[in-house]
């Protein structure tokens, strides 16, 4: 395991992990929000009770609905917490460092973001100082990682847009200059020119035309190859999904329901919410009925008991209501959470555990 | 440039409205109304004393051609449209035959001098610190800070400047509350005079940015929260942007821009502060300038004040929107 | 409105006591109908008085007690203040709402004008308008001056809110239900308008308090009518603070300071709850 | 019935652009021209990207905002002719809107069955309060939900799905001949999307009505419009039957708009799919 802190360019130890290896590894963790607004008390259960691993130089998909809490498990990732967010309980340890994401201490946090761990955000976001020229956030946000004096470091910098294929003019244009295909692109570069391990992406293309996003997600997938790093994708579209992901996690309602390399998703999906998610997706040239399912997703502050999925499920049983489905592994890489896909599933314990218990006590602090 | 050019032409023209319609009032305030200043000038002068009819019609005829009242009501419109654009207001009652342009003038320069000094500390230091307790919101001096500064923002200054007097006029006199230096000093470029005139501003300027800096940090450190949570802050967080670096090139240079609009709108109020303060402290400014006037009952002086003030601030608005703009990269290409 | 206020009042710090202050004024400017002299009477009581058991603010050199003298000023100031607020709130809602609802020539022609009377220094024209009118200077004429100088900045604000509710789904979304452009102005965008309008009625009091208060110490105003203002003019008059009598300007200064805190705590507050952001980020929610 | 319900004949709208500094114009629809025939209901595509002027066509038919020129007219008759109270009721009574957020689309401070009852009363004409009622509940049930579960909610307690297809229920109280629908399902979670769309076939076939169906998704305006109009800055490049305008376009941008689409049958044979790479090479 490497030590994290600050490094120069040449960072590859002597012996660079074998691909497969995990990059991160996300156990039990929950994250809650706790707000307390004018007299009123809640408690939202966005992420709960997460456990994946994502592998070295593969693009793991996550997939779900609008506040199904994939973005909150983005932040916690991110170590990106604030209040009224906060991480109950749980794990995420990255292949790069020797311990708990939550263990390091600012300086330490500070030294591996973008060095090590680097975000490419939804285009339409302003993620770009409106009164900073492109060149000047290059400067900001990888000078002092890559330990070059300032003209070998505008040749890197020139070098990693040509190979992108990006003209080295934006370095001298403003954000509001640039189209949102651009400033997407030119955040893309941004947050792959330290050539970091992991690259975090949330919904990266759905602020963009048609014709830009295949544009974008081909530039993210030549970008990643490039460096070879972990790729971390948030998006609720499954089609971009289907273009993009070595592997896909499902969430629905704060948990991971189902986990498969994303060629099995689409053939075979185990969960019923995935396999309505991927029978209902309309193609150009198929005019076969799509389904829909009935009622809505559920209210995180007040989650139906047993498996949360079960008030619109066409398969839902007794059990269902009851107990909540632990996410067993059926085959190798293939895990589910649904007692109707498998006999082997058996009750979350961490699930069921938490659901009673005195979770506050054992709040983790928050970062930053 | 060619955009340039036309938005300065554009703001100029709002200028000259704002020109335009300050002067209609001043007109139609003093020309419009059923009040006869003459005869009100006149009963003032002949209150004490038997006066002479004839005497009185001459003193009439006389002050009727000075205050430009002479004709109908569109005569003394284009007269006073001339002497606002010649900058002539004809003598002062009060010094005649003193011109009433030579007595603002003169005291042009204390208001500029007492406004340009406070306002360039109170929105340096009210930006600075509220920049700082918006970007560290947890931090507990800033928050005493921003308790102080909510209390001193709402008193208007004419009772800020009141207080300052009392407390270091009679409380603890350890600084002179009146004048702008020493009576006995001759003005000179002596280090003595000089030495003078500061000590004699400090209370004024004190008592202005004591109010000045409390409202702009109220106003910096709201704007800033609102910053911080813009995309571009926390995506340079998440980036780990060096601190100070997003504080300075990202928080704060983003709140400058709507610091600097807020300047130019809150010119009036401002030079309304100074005005008020340079009474209180007797400093030879416009506002003192303007009161005397008023008590001496010099008609002429009184619309030449108000009109110069309707017109340096207009002036010193439209100054800091030509700047703005190059200021905002994102106006300065357009 | 009363469940927000009430809400206000349970879980927002600013709120409460600003509204215990402004309680606190309005108090004492209603004792003023229990004053045992009335407002004008001169020599009812010893001069110069320390504060005592009988006249717990003193006496003045008028011969009157500055605590009741001190109630009818504050009842009049505040009086002063509310009606130019009220005054110049209708002036800032009509300007602001039919500009950002109506839009296109009537926008920029109303704004140009609202530009040029953000800019205005209103001191020396109101000095001017009492230089003119001197003793017919009324109470009412000066509120009417003051209206017409403090809506403006205000106006602009109302109308960036009226521009944004136009463009809102539910705008034509009512519009398609079959309500009238005045129901809509009334029932479905008028609560958003409200609580700021609310905000920038403290801050007009404020503002106009403050200004009334100048003009009256330098004494151009009717300074016959007592408030704070015009009590201060006298205390001047009579070299209170050289004389000793500390009392006679003390407590004015100090009432209205209270008040100025008051008020502003108040549109603080209502600025707060009104700020979708701060709502936002209070409530936060799963995203 | 014969002739056209709605006719778009040469229309155009020129906005002035420019903020603190200088002013251009430019055309946000430019010379679009097309009709909706009267006697077959139809669901008929507007396709185009941000900016093509999509939505600012959508609200010169809702008669929201004037053309600078050309001409629309419904069941023959110019929108110009369409001012004052009554004739805008009635025009209402026939035109309706379905909009784009359904969270926005509600009064957050009001009841949502404010908007139901007020289109009831003023389009429907409906008396008592009995009739309101039936009349509101009948709308509801052909969205597939009841008055009971609408009636004195918030918008916020109820979930995106139930809130699109409360405005599609309000939209339908006064049996409107069109509905104007501007991307009515880009902000609907992607379960309750297609029972958005499913609804607009049904509402074609069984109540008779056409519907403008505004989106920039090529693949939800196949799966159920009959027509398509594909516009590319303001300018109509390609337009007729959905099958084959979506299946073989022939302008260039048609082409190019349908070679974009990312399908989900590419899955793990993307174009840009290659040989794995390696661990990064460390030649900076």
């Amino acid at each position: 395991m490497r030590q994290s802190g600050r490094d120069n360019g040449s960072t590859v130890g002597p012996h660079p992990p074998p691909e497969g290896a995990p990059a991160l590894s996300v156990d039990n963790l929950r994250a809650y929000y706790l707000t307390h607004y004018f007299g009123v008390e809640r408690e939202v259960r966005a992420v709960d009770d997460i456990s994946l691993v994502v592998r070295r130089n593969e693009i793991y998909g996550l997939a779900g609905e609008s506040s199904c809490g994939k973005t909150t498990f983005l932040k916690t990732v991110a170590a990106a917490v604030r209040p009224p967010l906060s991480v109950i309980g749980g794990s995420v340890q990255y292949a790069f460092l020797d311990r708990d994401l939550y263990a390091l201490n600012p300086a330490k946090l500070s030294a591996i973001r973008w060095r090590r761990l680097s975000y490419i955000t939804q285009g339409s976001m302003n993620v770009l100082n409106p009164v900073r020229r492109v060149r000047e956030s290059f400067i900001d946000f990888a000078y002092r990682h890559m330990g070059l004096k300032r003209r070998p470091f505008f040749a890197a910098v020139n070098e990693h847009l040509q190979r992108l294929h990006l003209a080295a003019s934006v370095l001298d244009a403003y954000p509001h200059e640039l189209s949102g295909g651009m400033k997407q692109r030119v955040t893309i570069a941004l947050a792959t020119i330290c050539r970091p391990e992991f690259i975090i992406a949330d919904e990266p293309t759905t602020a963009l035309d048609v014709i830009v996003q295949k544009d974008v997600l081909a530039m993210i997938r030549e970008a990643q190859q490039q460096i070879g790093s972990s790729m971390l994708f948030v998006t609720h579209d499954m089609t971009v999904h289907a273009n993009i992901a070595d592997r896909l996690g499902i969430m629905y309602a704060g948990r991971l329901v189902e986990e498969a390399p994303t060629a099995d998703i689409f053939a075979n999906p185990k969960h019923p919410y995935t396999a309505h998610l991927v029978a209902s997706l309309p193609r150009i040239g198929e005019q076969s009925r799509k389904e829909s399912l009935s009622g809505a997703p559920p209210n995180l502050a007040n989650p139906p008991s047993g498996c949360r999925f079960h008030p619109r499920c066409p398969l839902a049983m007794e059990v269902c209501r009851e107990a909540s489905p632990a996410l067993t592994t059926l085959a190798p890489g293939r895990r589910v959470a649904c007692y109707a896909a498998s006999p082997l599933v058996k009750p979350s314990p961490t699930a069921e555990r938490v659901a009673g218990a005195t979770h506050r006590a054992e709040r983790v602090g928050l970062v930053q | 440039m060619a955009a340039y050019a036309l938005y300065v032409l554009r703001r100029s023209g709002q200028f000259v409205l704002v020109v335009f319609v300050g002067i209609n009032i001043a007109f139609f305030v003093t020309h419009a109304t059923p009040i006869d200043p003459i005869t009100a000038a006149i009963a003032a002068a002949t209150r004490f004393s038997q006066a002479d009819p004839q005497a009185v019609q001459l003193t009439r005829e006389a002050l009727r051609e000075l205050y430009g009242l002479q004709g109908n009501l569109w005569q003394q419109y284009v007269v006073f449209w001339m002497r606002v654009a010649r900058a002539d207001f004809g003598p002062s009652l009060s010094a005649f035959p003193t011109p009433v342009s030579t007595l603002i003038w003169r005291a042009l320069p204390w208001t500029f001098g007492l406004l340009s000094v406070a306002t360039l500390i109170s929105w340096g230091l009210g930006n600075l610190l509220g920049g700082l307790a918006g970007y560290y919101r947890r931090n507990v001096p800033l928050k005493l800070v921003g308790v102080v500064a909510s209390g001193l923002q709402p008193i208007p200054n004419y009772v800020m400047a009141f207080i300052v007097l009392v407390l270091f006029g009679y409380v603890w006199p350890i600084l002179p509350i009146t004048g702008s230096s020493q009576i006995n000093l001759p003005q000179g470029w002596t280090l003595a005079y000089f030495q003078s005139v500061f000590q004699h501003a400090l209370l004024p300027v004190l008592s202005l940015v004591l109010v000045g800096t409390g409202a702009w940090f109220i106003g910096m450190r709201a704007l800033v929260s609102n910053i911080v949570t813009e995309d571009y802050v926390a995506y340079a967080e998440l980036g780990g942007v060096d601190r100070w670096r997003i504080l300075i090139s990202y928080v704060m240079r983003n709140a400058l821009l709507t610091q600097v609009t807020g300047l130019a709108l809150s010119l009036g109020l401002i030079f309304n502060g100074a005005v008020i303060t340079e009474v209180v402290f007797g400093y030879p400014g416009l506002g003192n300038l303007l009161i005397r006037a008023v008590y001496a009952g010099d008609y002429s002086l009184v619309i030449g004040i108000a009109s110069t003030s309707i017109i340096a601030v207009a002036f010193a608005a439209l100054v800091i929107d030509l700047v703005l703009p190059l200021l905002d990269p994102r106006v300065r290409v357009a | 409105m009363l469940r927000i206020l009430k809400d206000l009042f349970r879980y927002n710090r600013e709120f409460s006591l600003g509204a215990i202050l402004i309680l606190l004024v309005v108090a004492i400017s209603l004792a003023s109908f229990l004053s045992p002299y009335p407002s004008g009477m001169q020599y009812v009581v010893p001069f110069d008085a320390p504060p005592s058991w009988d006249h717990p603010f003193g006496t003045n050199s008028r011969g009157q007690d500055v605590f009741w003298q001190l109630t009818f000023a504050i009842r009049n100031s505040l009086l002063f203040g509310t009606a130019v607020a009220l005054l110049s709130r209708l002036i800032a809602i009509v300007v602001g709402l039919t500009s950002g609802y109506v839009g296109g020539m009537v926008d920029s022609v109303l704004m140009s004008i609202n530009d040029t009377f953000v800019v205005f220094p209103p001191f020396p024209i109101l000095v001017l308008v009492y230089f003119i009118f001197k003793d017919h200077m009324s109470w009412a004429l000066l509120a009417v001056a003051m209206a017409c100088l403090g809506w403006a900045y205000d106006a602009r604000l109302i109308r960036s809110m009226a521009l944004s509710l136009r463009t809102r789904e539910f705008t034509t979304q009512s519009l398609f239900s079959g309500m009238s452009t005045g129901q809509i102005l009334a029932e479905e965008h008028l609560p958003y308008v409200l609580p700021i309008v609310f905000a920038t009625t403290m801050n007009n009091i404020n503002w106009s308090i403050g200004l009334e208060v100048t003009l009256s110490v330098i004494g151009f105003t009717n300074i016959d009518t007592p408030t704070i203002g015009t009590m201060i003019y006298w205390a001047n008059q009579h070299t209170a603070l050289v004389a000793g009598v500390w009392w006679w300007i003390a407590f004015p200064v100090g009432l209205v300071i209270i008040t100025f805190v008051g008020l502003y705590l108040l549109s603080v507050s209502m600025n707060e709850y009104i700020d979708p952001r701060s709502r936002l980020s209070g409530m936060g929610g799963a995203a | 019935m014969s002739g056209n319900l709605l006719e778009v004949e040469r229309l155009t709208k020129r906005f002035a652009i420019g903020g603190l500094f200088g002013r251009g114009r430019f055309n946000a629809v430019d010379d679009v021209s097309f009709k909706v025939d009267a006697g077959q209901p139809q669901i008929l595509a507007i396709i185009g990207e941000s900016g093509s002027g999509k939505t600012t066509l959508a609200r010169m038919i809702l008669n929201t905002l004037a053309p600078t020129s050309g001409a629309i007219r419904f069941r023959g008759q110019d929108l110009l002719g369409v001012r004052g109270r009554k004739r805008r009721l009635d025009f209402m009574r026939e035109v309706q809107p379905i909009l784009q957020n359904p969270y926005e689309a509600f009064n957050p401070l009001k009841r949502v069955d404010r908007y139901l009852y007020a289109s009831a009363t003023r389009l429907a004409g409906a008396k008592s309060q009995k009739a309101r009622d039936e009349a509101v509940n009948d709308a509801l049930q052909k969205v597939g939900l009841s008055l009971t579960e609408v009636k004195g909610r918030f918008p916020h307690e109820l979930s995106g799905g139930q809130l699109q297809r409360t405005a599609i229920a309000r939209a339908l109280i006064s049996s409107p001949a069109l509905i104007v629908a501007d991307e009515p399902v880009s902000m609907v979670d992607a379960s309750l999307r297609m029972s958005i769309v499913n609804l607009f076939g049904r509402l074609r076939d069984e109540l008779r009505v056409s519907i403008l169906y505004i989106t920039h998704d090529l693949a939800t305006a196949y799966y159920v419009s009959d027509r398509v109009i594909i516009i590319q800055k303001g300018k109509v490049v390609e337009t007729g039957p959905a099958r084959e305008v979506l299946i073989h376009p022939q302008h260039p941008y048609s082409v190019l708009l349908k070679e974009s689409v990312l399908s989900p049958d590419d899955v793990g044979q993307g174009a840009w799919e290659g040989e794995r790479p390696r661990p990064p090479s460390q030649t900076a």
